[in-house]
């Protein structure tokens, strides 16, 4: 469990205060902050999984040294030129790539899980929030197209609200875009691994994130295609508490399995000796 | 029903169906001035019609009277067959296929209905559709590919149905799968978006080898007024999220999304379904005898690059 | 529509008095037997579609003098030399035989509508309630077989009310062994139009009378895995008075669509001409 | 719990309990007592055992302490990951699957929990599956056949759920659509009735290219008690219908439906699961090497020949 006792997070989430320890921000415990980071953000006494960056989430599942990122000059495109009442996309997406130290809301590369070599691709949801947008789908297709071209699994790990508006309709053609790339793959009898952390939705739950061979979520991770306020609004009543969290899917049919966060990498090894039985 | 910007054009119009009912004997005048009148309306409809924002064509797009999938297969096909049920879960009322013959052609044809009247509408679920609604599409879809069918799908949605069971029997999954299979299926596909485009709900049938679309109607990645309310905080900041989002027929195909524009008559499809579906068969003919000469994997890859295509980003060193 | 108006049933269906008048077992309306004769035992009030037996079936559907049955002479085979409390299988069989001129509660063959050939393969209810058998199975394998073979389309006309149980596991398996036919049709691209008539059940609901490529049923059809009693005893409450009817299954997505008996050879049809594209 | 016909084997069984707690110095017969009493219960066992009627047998099949699928996932695998959901509407809770090890080889192992203690058996419906379930197993077994892993399905259910929800999502055509896949897959398909083979329930995951049969299961078109009611007119008559319809191992065998019959230890899996679970998971491996060399059309047509043998019956003139 070597990449597990690694401190992992350089980045500090804003929910956590400085100093000692760490809130949780679903049970408010105090949890000793090297325990918090050593367990990659997870409570220990309420088992919320807290968000990770792309970096964090590379440390936790691929083995030490071995992750190759590619195209990560890739950077959002402004094919609308677009601009709402507080400014530019362009300024936008600028202030996020200095803000987060990334390109796209999306890292792609190579890596091994347990000297398994798959390809990634792994969105952060910190950079506007994870959204799917030209640049984005572009990243997720070239790498579907690698793990094509070297006859590897797919691994894709979700968090997103959704389509980037900022792009239009451009945005909403990744969903096809990224969907095309992933039928490719299925065609060929590569595998395709979805893991959903929270959060999940629209445009991403609506394209690559659920036709997973096998779609894994985190547990409480929430995701859906719609968001809970504008169901409410449309049908106007108050929706279950556990409404569209990874449970509840599980219980609907349409994830595999919920896998803690602790047992992820060794799961996706496990998972990963069935998948390539044909092809390796 | 008219649009606002339309009143100086309903007035004509008022006036024209009243000077109608007098006779020219009494009122020599009148030939003269009926011939006029239906001039300033041509040229006032042309101007108004050139100089639509895209507010102005998403009211279009949403306008009571624009034909609707139902006026289509009535006035584009000399046969329907509607074909029901997801072998699942349930027949869903919003989107809706069979078999259909335009002109020579024999195709699957698959749409979303709206509805007329209110309960139309209530019965259409207002062409939303649920996760039944996509399984069946793809059902459908399959079987055309078994029998050598070309797809035709007519795109006219506000969105896939946000509901309560609609996420419990997979919205999401039901879009993307068929966004999935659609890319691997191994016979033509025409899309035409004949009225609102409404994000994944439009896309779940869209993925086409020809992707057409009326020249007044849209297609979004979200409803302008939902933009507004979050990057303006403001719903009524609606017409400048429609401006912003390039949701016109004329901007998606600058952008390359879509392959041609069906022109709609002066004044929009709604003055004049009858040429509007003429049109839109004409084109879907010329796609499919286009399409039809295509080997099934040309057409699979086209497809592919078709979408790789769209939105291409070069990697710049930073 | 020449088919619709020949005089077609020579055999009297038990619920029709002697004389002028048929009485509807649904609505209880008198109706001039000619008249009932020629609608093809539809009632003109309350549109309740009476079963048919094979003949007349063939009569309604396929083209006059077309019909060339095949595999006629098999007949009941008696596995596991079955008897019960009322005596053995094998009279109840030749029982059934006499009483129905069949040999079989399929009758199979080719023939054509309104000119295009297909295989067919009709069930007949009276023949032991059109259970599946070995004999049943056989036959609608080697109508699949047939239909494979001449690059045709399969219609099964299902009505039944399941496995035969007086051959215990061997009826079991022809549920396997039809579908295993039906299979092979379609990885050859051949259509197969499922046309479910009252009742169809059980075994042949769960075989290959709900897995066409088009599925059809007659108004008011009862079709449904478990009977009404057996599921009212398990689920201890009562079911609804629609429940298992044709119209309630189209409702929940299994039939493409309910064809009234005057209207279903051409609306056969016309399906076929879109069906055989590829093949013709 | 012991069945009627095991009574005398259960006091033998106690008179051994009692005399165990003996001390032999108090008691010098006891070793030589012990012994003949053990020798006693032995060929007893065999006896009842080698005599036991169709009813009997059926009683075994669901004797309350045989092992269930939970025992022999624990006692075959090294590995077993369990992978849930239709996708479409839910995770059947009588019917599940997931990647196996056994021994050398990773495969899709699937079969209906039938649950020990009360609140199991309520929480997975008593081993009768919903659509879901079949749903299920039919997606997990396109899996397996795109990851080239053999299928191993382990039966034991006394039906598909008759219940109302059950229909209206399609239980009936959830079994059909698995007959029909399952003769398509291109994976080897090993299945195994290990207790209670229930009619289509069963056999919509039983269509294998090796079928095996524990001595004791039966698999039935019918369940005994309900073609009594049926055809004797009595449900009481069980044992008789039993006895009609042919529904042990051993008839199954002989009638060419079963390929193999694994055998179970003296007294029936249910005074042994070890043993049996071992000989199971022998059985498994050994088929699975068998048809690990076929190649898949092979596999493919030697399935379809399989069922179609089944039942076959020869045009007789008359
Ligand atoms: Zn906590
Ligand atoms: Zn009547």
């Amino acid at each position: 469990m070597g990449w597990f006792n690694r401190s992992a997070g350089k980045k500090q989430q804003n929910e956590i205060p400085e100093g000692l320890f760490a809130v949780c921000p679903r049970c408010k415990a105090h949890i000793y902050k090297d325990e918090y980071e050593s367990a990659f953000k997870v409570c220990p006494k309420c088992n919320h999984h807290e968000r990770l960056t792309a970096a964090e989430r590379i440390s936790l599942i691929i083995d030490d040294g071995t992750f190759r990122e590619f195209n990560a000059g890739i950077k959002p495109n402004d094919p609308l030129e677009f601009r709402d009442a507080k400014g530019t996309y362009r300024q936008k997406a600028d202030d996020a790539i200095a803000k987060t130290g990334l390109n796209e809301a999306v890292v792609t590369g190579s890596g091994d899980i347990h000297g398994i070599r798959a390809t990634f691709a792994i969105m952060d949801f910190r950079f506007l929030g994870g959204s799917l947008a030209s640049a984005t789908g572009e990243k997720i297709l070239l790498a579907a197209e690698h793990a094509l071209r070297m006859k590897r699994a797919l691994l894709i790990f979700s968090a997103s609200g959704g389509a980037r508006m900022h792009e239009g309709i451009v945005s909403l053609m990744q969903m096809a875009k990224t969907c095309a790339g992933i039928a490719r793959l299925d065609r060929a009898g590569l595998p395709y691994i979805s893991i959903m952390t929270d959060p999940t939705y629209g445009g991403v739950s609506a394209s690559y994130a659920t036709v997973g061979d096998i779609n894994l979520a985190e547990p409480g991770a929430l995701i859906g295609f719609a968001g809970r306020r504008v169901i409410e609004q449309t049908i106007k009543e108050k929706l279950p508490d556990d409404f569209q969290t990874a449970e509840y899917l599980l219980e609907h049919g349409f994830l595999d399995a919920i896998v803690n966060r602790s047992e992820l990498k060794q799961y996706l090894h496990r998972i990963l000796q069935y998948s390539l039985g044909k092809k390796v | 029903m008219n649009l606002e910007f339309e009143n100086e054009l309903a007035e004509i119009e008022a006036r024209i169906a009243e000077l109608s009912k007098l006779d020219s004997k009494e009122y020599p005048q009148l030939n003269k001035d009926l011939g006029s009148l239906r001039r300033k309306m041509k040229s006032l409809t042309k101007k108004i019609y050139d100089n639509l924002s895209p507010w102005d064509t998403v009211r279009i797009a949403r306008h009571p009277d624009r034909p609707l999938f139902k006026d289509y297969i009535d006035g584009m096909c000399s046969e329907f067959i509607e074909l029901h049920g997801d072998r699942r879960a349930g027949d869903d009322k919003a989107l809706i296929g069979g078999f259909a013959t335009i002109d020579k052609h024999r195709v699957m044809l698959i749409g979303m209905v709206k509805g007329r009247n209110v309960d139309e509408k209530v019965y259409h679920n207002f062409g939303m559709p649920n996760p039944e609604g996509y399984r069946k599409a793809l059902r459908l879809m399959k079987l055309a590919e078994k029998y050598g069918l070309p797809i035709v799908c007519l795109v006219d949605t506000p969105a896939a149905y946000p509901g309560k069971e609609a996420e419990e029997r997979g919205q999401a999954e039901a879009i993307a799968r068929n966004l999935t299979e659609m890319a691997n299926l191994e016979v033509p596909i025409v899309v035409v978006v004949t009225g609102e485009g409404g994000s994944g709900g439009a896309l779940g049938i869209a993925v086409g080898d020809t992707i057409l679309m009326l020249r007044y109607a849209v297609y979004s990645v979200i409803p302008p007024e939902g933009c507004a309310a979050i990057l303006w905080r403001d719903a009524e900041m609606a017409p400048q999220a429609a401006d912003a989002l390039k949701i016109t027929a004329e901007s998606l195909l600058e952008l390359g999304i879509i392959d041609d524009i069906i022109d709609e008559p002066p004044g929009g499809a709604h003055r004049d379904p009858e040429t509007t579906i003429a049109r839109t068969k004409d084109a879907i003919i010329a796609a499919l005898q286009r399409l039809k000469r295509q080997s099934s994997n040309r057409l699979r890859d086209g497809r592919y690059n078709k979408f790789a295509r769209m939105g291409r980003v070069k990697q710049t060193r930073s």
